[in-house]
């Protein structure tokens, strides 16, 4: 297959099954709510050394949030439920209980088939040394803790589903300056698509890596096949022309949402076409054998029926 | 099928307990049986065809035609469906009430939404004292659910609270909230003597400044997100509560005598 | 009037009988001889195949006086769970936690149950006691006369008076308070909370008084013995609840010297303090001193789950546990320089891990314990659990699967505090009869019940075997009180209205004239008025007294 | 059996006048039974001893009528009655005991004449409980009095010469150097806080309606927050500092209320706020509460409405079973609503206590001098238990209950003779 010039590898990301929970933060303005949003989803990349990995999802305008003021959504993803909690609480109670005027509230309440309750604020009102108040509307319970500002408002608890981590793609440019022009353009389009997030800094990971290393106590190390400086001595998948490959690593509350975030990327990195010196798009993998989750690119981009924006994905 | 209506047919002399006749208890009965259940009143007991003509036949969606203040425990513990009263209510209306919905269109005795756990209730007069308070004894009043009051409400309005909403468009009597433990009750009208008496931890939510007494103190004015969010909640209500959109409030925290960590927000 | 019980399996441990097939004769409230052939039987009951038991004794029982009237007070939401309403034999009232009187007589009748004795009767408050168990219907009742933290005796104490003047003040206490029994709860301590002590341990000095309560045990024991008073002087020790008690408890085994004593509620008094919590069980321990020491007895004041209230003597103890009541109310009172009571409403749960223990560490000490004759089936009721559980515990006892499914549902840590799991032991329905009937009559010193033998009581309760224990117990068939079939098919079928026992050793009346002095001096009541008549106990023709035997002063001291 | 036509002169008789229940009097007896109190007397123990005895018939509609068929009218009345009401209930236990089967027999509801006050203690000891003592305990440890709303000797007159001021206590304390505090309440008579070394009492007056927020001002003061009004209800938050100070100085402080006379509505809250102090107090200190009341009869009343039926007075057996409902079941309201349609008063000890003005015929079983602005359908005298009959009462404490002892010749029948006949005719 290829679009606008682009080659588009006969292969699939693998993707595995993550926990993921979204919290909406809101506060006086939008300068705020990124303040507190951009503090809590940083570090947070990868879940080899972070933890989790999150992102800002989407900017919220003040009617759509709880508590009408501006905000924005965050999506975070973990391996496993227990540490997806301890971060959240962890990273709200230093970045949302801790910046003027923001407050949270629960992202995740319907929609999906299975969604459990995690603690949001629920132990963050501790905070408050029995000053703090609780409130319930609309059945869903409310903290108040007096800070110093005010009150520091939260939720006490948020929806955590069954989601999807580590879809991506690849970009193969004959420079690193068309590489890197490449990911930004998927990346604009990839920032439409609800329900995902691109965890790597600007959504872009250089350090693609591949499974074990030479050293016994690193279990990832570079993915030398995809190393344009080492084409002469690896096994490479490289062709001479390529000097510089990126790649974009999607999280996504589920399959569907990182199926249409691939297209819309790729789409966008190819219309740039091979004239820009993009000459490939390809996916990382590990043979199929560990990931239950398979993107094929093929598919992907020839699936007209992931243009559609899918019901109940607002936020 | 049309609602299940009972017409009291004469004013009663004694009060008359109507703990039976809930959507829950009537589900499946046929009208025979429904007349043959006892009611007691004074030292007696009469059946329910004795007191009422009874009509209609969906058990979850109860009529009370006629009805006046001598009839107590209306949906008293009741679990599902719907009653609504014309004319008015005797005590306990709402009793321990589970879920479920009443809708009273007169006036109601004391002690409605005793205990309520959870469900709605909207009294479109006025109510008696100790509004959502205990039975006698126990430690907490109304647990739960909405208590929408059109006109006034007498005396002890909320007493020893512990969750839920109660909103009076009207005035509230003396010791309104008093030992309350939480929930929220707003009131748009005057309130009496010693509101907040003995609070423990709650909202009270009034439009006019009250007269506080000592062991309830200023905290100054402020601008408190949730209000938003609560008033938002109330948007659906059929209430003038719902038009109200506006977070900036004078707070006034106590009653220190009992801890102290209740608040009384006045709307600015 | 002639009554033959014919065929039933008897039970009557005071004269070693155990399922023995006999028939049983009742003339005039008595059990008597065969009959000669000629004599007419005018009733004769057909229970053959039925178990026969004599009444029940409970001998530690909350059912009158000051502390329990206010715990009925207190709780009008628990009374309204469980309305009693009348019928054409009984009146209404209340039951659950603390039923009110009547409920009381008659929820004990239809279990079996014959007599029940109030284990903390305020000498000061002996008056609306007897009051309330003489209305306590059908059943027999008594008193153990509560001191050990009054002023009076205190003093005396302090003062290092003689061996016999204390015995002097005890007999006349018993006198002037009608009682049978003399019971001393939290020795000294609960004096010692007026002076703002809030600790007492065995061997630590009242600040006041300058004595401990070892003293106090070793001079009342000693005087109920020399008194010859049946009943062993009825302790409620220091420390009850607190983590780590097992070791007051065994000290306090050790200040009577030898002398009879009575532990009661032991369950509460049997709490290690190993483990992560700091809280465990201590049975082993005590079954172990229990199985020693042969003056040494020891009802278990046995908790159940659910809702209950704590009513005690001990205001120190209870006011420390305040804050632990469910619902969240108490009230703590000090008595006329007499005394003192707590009433903390409490709610077990089997989840919670000191609860569960609880409850395993009380059916740990039943297991454990070798002798039933010295070993006694309470609740404490309703401190543990309401008496009307009784079915439930004796189920417990008997039926080792039942037991163990009950504690496979405990909070886990608790489970894996308790070794009961352990314990194989299933009682036998003779052995239920020791601890309920024989033993307890024995212990109290009824000495005309608790048996079957001729010219005893014919307080008899009759029940039909069944595997299931709770339904066997908790259902006589019949139930006869003074001769008279009061309860059939576990309902009260006649109400009659029992006797109060007491005993009345003998006393040095002149120490009146120092009671008289110091009650004017410093008492808001007349001594005359202290003291309870006999005729206000008969008044009314429901009541009247038996005086039990008390054999007189031992060993005099010089 | 005493000859009570005999003089005489009897020691020790309890004065059942008030809940004080004084057991020191020493009262003389001429032959024509005409007593005196000649020791330990007080106003209220002469008006109750010394008042003439008069023969009295029952009486229908005000005209005598002979006891049969006094009773005879009365069980007419009760008997068809749809909803009855047994009120009033001034008397002793052995009364309360008959009152309690009549009511059962006859489905009838139970109120006592001062459960208007009661209420507000009960309501308390039913909802938070409290920490209390008692009068022997006052009288010989008490060190700080904080008497609130009241002067106590207008309700009870020996009450400072019983407990505070007398002359030796137990544990060797100059009881003359007890301090006495009274807080709230106007123009009280606070002479006898005196102490006989002349040290004048602490007196911080305030109107009664601004109780509630002086005790919980106090309250909060006890529990450590600050305070930012100057003052509340007049008295300077200065001096409720220094009270606050006091108390917990104190080894044994005492604070003392009346419920009667806190007449204001919801009086039970500001008893709460008093009750909470003490508990607080207690965290590091001995401190108790002492609720005084007992006055005609109404501690033994609830006392034995309590262990019979499980509730105290207020409750009603118009069920098959007892229930209890202290809002809706009061004299007041049952009358005034014509819930109720026959009345039964009973009252024994003061004759002034009479029953409510009303529609609903009533039936007036009391003191022999009772004198009616409305006559009541039924009357019949009855003997006053400690003066023509015996007796049970329980003091103000509730931990004392006391003999009454007749001490004339009287030819009344018992409260208990009047109910059971009523009792055994309603039931026929």
């Amino acid at each position: 297959m290829i679009i606008n010039g682009v080659t588009i590898d006969d292969t699939f990301a693998e993707a595995f099954g993550m926990r993921g929970t979204r919290v909406i933060i809101t506060a006086q303005n939008l300068k705020w709510a990124y303040n507190a949003a951009n503090a809590m989803t940083g570090f947070a990349t990868s879940v080899i050394a972070c933890g989790v990995e999150a992102g800002i999802e989407r900017e919220m305008s003040a009617n759509e949030t709880p508590d009408g003021r501006p905000g924005v959504s965050i999506l975070m993803f973990a391996m496993g439920s227990a540490v997806l909690m301890k971060q959240l609480e962890t990273r709200l109670g230093q970045c949302v209980l801790t910046c003027p005027t923001a407050a949270a509230f629960s992202g995740i309440d319907s929609g999906y088939p299975e969604i459990t309750k995690i603690n949001l604020g629920k132990n963050l009102r501790f905070f408050g040394d029995g000053f703090q108040i609780s409130k319930k509307f609309g059945g869903k319970r409310f903290w108040r803790v007096p800070v110093m500002d005010g009150e520091f408002l939260t939720e006490e608890s948020t929806g955590m589903i069954r989601s999807v981590g580590g879809g991506n793609f690849l970009i193969l440019a004959e420079s690193q300056p068309q590489a890197l022009a490449a990911c930004e353009a998927a990346i604009e389009a990839m920032k439409k698509i609800p329900n995902v997030i691109m965890p790597f800094p600007g959504g872009v990971v250089r350090s693609g890596s591949k499974v074990g290393s030479k050293y016994k106590t690193l279990i990832a190390s570079t993915n030398d096949a995809f190393c344009p400086t080492l084409k002469g001595i690896t096994n490479t998948q490289l062709s001479p022309e390529i000097e510089s490959v990126m790649e974009i690593v999607i999280d996504g509350l589920t399959e569907l949402d990182i199926r249409k975030a691939t297209r819309a990327g790729i789409a966008a990195a190819c219309a740039l076409g091979a004239e820009n010196g993009i000459k490939r798009v390809s996916a990382g993998n590990y043979g199929g054998k560990l990931g239950p989750y398979h993107f094929k690119l093929r598919d992907i981009m020839s699936d007209e029926s992931l243009n559609d924006i899918a019901p109940g994905v607002t936020a | 099928m049309s609602a299940l209506t009972f017409t009291l047919k004469s004013p009663a002399q004694q009060r008359i307990d109507l703990s039976p006749l809930t959507p829950d208890k009537l589900a499946g009965k046929s009208i025979a049986d429904i007349g043959a259940i006892l009611l007691q009143s004074g030292k007696t007991k009469l059946r329910t065809d004795e007191v009422f003509a009874i009509s209609g036949d969906d058990s979850n969606g109860i009529v009370f035609d006629n009805a006046n203040h001598k009839l107590d425990y209306i949906g008293s513990g009741m679990k599902s469906g719907k009653i609504t009263i014309n004319g008015g209510a005797g005590s306990y209306l709402g009793f321990q009430m589970k879920k479920g919905e009443i809708i009273l269109n007169g006036d109601a005795d004391a002690f409605a939404a005793s205990g309520m756990a959870d469900g709605f209730i909207h009294i479109k007069g006025n109510v008696g004292d100790f509004l959502g308070a205990a039975y006698f004894g126990e430690r907490k009043g109304m647990k739960g659910g909405t208590v929408l009051v059109t006109g006034n409400a007498g005396e002890r309005a909320g007493d020893q609270m512990r969750r839920g909403l109660i909103l009076i468009e009207g005035n509230v009597g003396a010791y309104c909230a008093s030992r309350m433990l939480a929930g929220t009750i707003g009131i748009l009208g005057n309130t009496g003597e010693y509101l907040g008496y003995g609070m423990r931890r709650g909202t009270l939510l009034v439009t006019k400044t009250p007269d506080l007494h000592a062991t309830i103190q200023d905290c100054g004015t402020h601008t408190l997100p949730f209000l938003n969010l609560m008033f938002k909640s109330f948007a659906a209500l059929p209430s003038k509560f719902s038009k109200i959109n506006q977070n900036r409030v004078q707070r006034y925290a106590g009653d220190l005598a009992n801890d102290g960590k209740g608040e009384i927000l006045v709307l600015q | 009037m002639l009554t033959k019980l014919t065929g039933g399996r008897i039970y009557d441990p005071a004269h070693q009988i155990d399922g023995k097939i006999m028939d049983i004769y009742i003339r005039d409230g008595r059990i008597v001889e065969r009959p000669r052939a000629d004599e007419a039987i005018d009733t004769e009951y057909d229970i053959r195949g039925k178990v026969v038991m004599a009444g029940a004794i409970d001998m530690h029982t909350h059912i009158g006086g000051g502390k329990v009237n206010i715990a009925r007070t207190m709780l009008p939401e628990d009374h309204r769970g469980d309305p009693v309403a009348h019928n054409e034999v009984c009146r209404s009232g209340c039951g659950h936690a603390v039923p009110s009187t009547l409920t009381t007589g008659y929820r004990y009748a239809e279990m079996g149950y014959t007599a029940g004795f109030e284990p903390a009767l305020l000498p000061v408050n002996a008056r609306q006691s007897h009051l309330e168990m003489a209305d306590t219907p059908i059943i027999d009742k008594g008193g153990y006369a509560m001191i050990g933290s009054d002023d009076y005796f205190l003093r005396m104490l302090a003062a290092k008076k003689d061996q016999n003047a204390i015995n002097d003040y005890v007999a006349w206490i018993l006198q002037a308070s009608q009682c049978i029994g003399l019971k001393v709860v939290n020795p000294g301590g609960i004096s010692a909370f007026k002076f703002n002590q809030r600790w007492l341990d065995v061997d630590e000095q009242h600040v006041h008084y300058q004595i401990t309560p070892r003293e106090i045990l070793k001079t009342l024991s000693r005087a109920v013995y020399e008194l010859g008073i049946a009943k062993p002087l009825h302790v409620h020790g220091n420390n009850l609840g607190v983590p780590g008690n097992v070791g007051t408890t065994l000290k306090t085994m050790d200040t009577v010297e030898g002398y009879p004593l009575h532990l009661t509620h032991i369950q509460f008094h049997s709490y290690g303090a190993e483990g992560d919590r700091k809280f465990s069980s201590g049975a082993a321990a005590i079954a172990e001193a229990l199985n020693k020491n042969k003056n040494i007895s020891a009802d278990v004041g046995q908790i159940l789950f659910g809702q209950t209230v704590t009513a005690s003597g001990d205001n120190m103890r209870q006011f420390a546990n305040a804050g632990l009541g469910s619902p969240r109310k108490s009230v703590i009172m000090d008595i006329e320089c007499d005394a003192g009571c707590g009433i903390v409403p409490f709610k077990y749960k089997d989840e919670n891990f000191v609860n569960a223990l609880q409850w395993a560490i009380g059916l740990e000490i039943f297991l454990l314990s070798e002798d039933p004759w010295r070993i006694f089936l309470t609740t404490d009721h309703p401190n543990g659990a309401p008496f009307t559980t009784y079915p439930h515990l004796i189920r417990l006892l008997m039926d080792k699967n039942f037991r163990n499914e009950a504690f496979a549902s405990l909070n886990l840590d608790a489970q894996a505090m308790s070794t009961l799991t352990s314990i194989d032991r299933e009682y036998s329905l003779y052995e239920i009869a020791i601890m309920t009937r024989a033993g307890a009559a024995k212990l109290v010193g009824l000495h005309d019940r608790g048996h079957l033998g001729i010219g005893g009581a014919a307080d008899i309760t009759v029940y039909t075997d069944d595997p299931d224990r709770e339904k066997m117990f908790t259902t006589p068939d019949y139930v006869f009180k003074d001769g008279e079939l009061v309860v059939r098919n576990g309902k009260v079928v006649k109400v009659t209205w029992g006797a109060t026992h007491v005993t009345r050793p003998e006393f040095d009346r002149s120490i009146e004239k120092d009671l008289k002095q110091y009650f004017d001096k410093y008492h808001t009541m007349n001594m005359e008025n202290f003291k309870v008549n006999e005729n206000e106990i008969a008044d009314g023709g429901r009541g009247k007294i038996i005086v039990q035997e008390a054999k007189g002063r031992r060993e005099k001291t010089v | 059996m005493e000859n009570f036509a005999q003089a005489a002169t009897i020691d020790g008789v309890a004065c059942p006048a008030c809940g004080l229940l004084c057991d020191d009097l020493k009262i003389q007896r001429d032959e024509a039974g005409v007593l005196n109190v000649v020791e330990k007397k007080c106003a209220k123990s002469v008006a109750f001893f010394e008042r003439p005895y008069r023969e009295k018939s029952p009486q229908i509609n005000g005209q005598p009528a002979k006891l049969e068929e006094a009773i005879a009218e009365a069980i007419s009345l009760f008997k068809h009655a749809q909803h009855p009401l047994i009120s009033g209930l001034s008397t002793d236990i052995y009364g309360m005991r008959a009152v309690m089967n009549l009511a059962e027999t006859s489905n009838a509801t139970i109120d006592h004449m001062n459960s208007k006050s009661s209420m507000r203690n009960l309501y308390v000891l039913q909802n938070s409980g409290w920490q209390i003592t008692t009068l022997t305990e006052v009288r010989n440890r008490v060190d700080l009095l904080v008497v609130v709303g009241t002067d106590i000797v207008s309700y009870f007159s020996r009450f400072f010469e019983r407990l505070i001021w007398n002359q030796e206590s137990m544990f060797g304390q100059d009881t003359a150097t007890r301090e006495v505090v009274y807080l709230g309440g106007r123009d009280l008579d606070t002479s006898a806080g005196i102490s006989p070394n002349g040290t004048k009492p602490t007196v911080l007056p305030c109107d009664k309606e601004k109780l509630p927020e002086v005790t919980a001002a106090l309250r909060a003061l006890i529990s450590g927050k600050k305070l930012v009004a100057s003052e509340v209800g007049g008295i300077a938050v200065s001096d409720l500092q220094k009270l606050a100070d006091r108390l917990h100085a104190a080894k044994y402080s005492v604070l003392a209320w009346i419920s009667s006379s806190l007449d204001i509505s919801h009086a039970e809250l500001t008893i709460q706020n008093i009750t909470g102090t003490v508990e607080k107090l207690n965290q590091t200190t001995r401190s108790s509460g002492l609720p005084l009341s007992g006055n005609d009869g109404d501690v033994g009343s609830y006392n034995a409405s309590s262990w019979i039926s499980g509730y105290p007075f207020r409750s009603s057996y118009r069920r098959d079973y007892p229930d209890y409902d202290p809002y809706h079941y009061n004299t007041d309201s049952l009358l005034a609503e014509q819930e109720v349609d026959a009345m039964i008063w009973v009252n024994s000890y003061n004759p002034a206590r009479l029953p409510p003005e009303s529609d609903v015929p009533t039936v007036v079983i009391g003191h022999p001098a009772m004198q009616f602005k409305q006559q009541p359908a039924v009357f019949i005298p009855i003997a006053i238990p400690g003066l023509d009959s015996n007796g049970v009462q329980f003091r103000s404490d509730s931990s004392v209950a006391l003999p009454l002892k007749q001490v004339r010749a009287a030819s009344f029948p018992t409260l208990t003779e009047v109910l059971s006949a009523i009792e055994a005719g309603v039931k026929a």
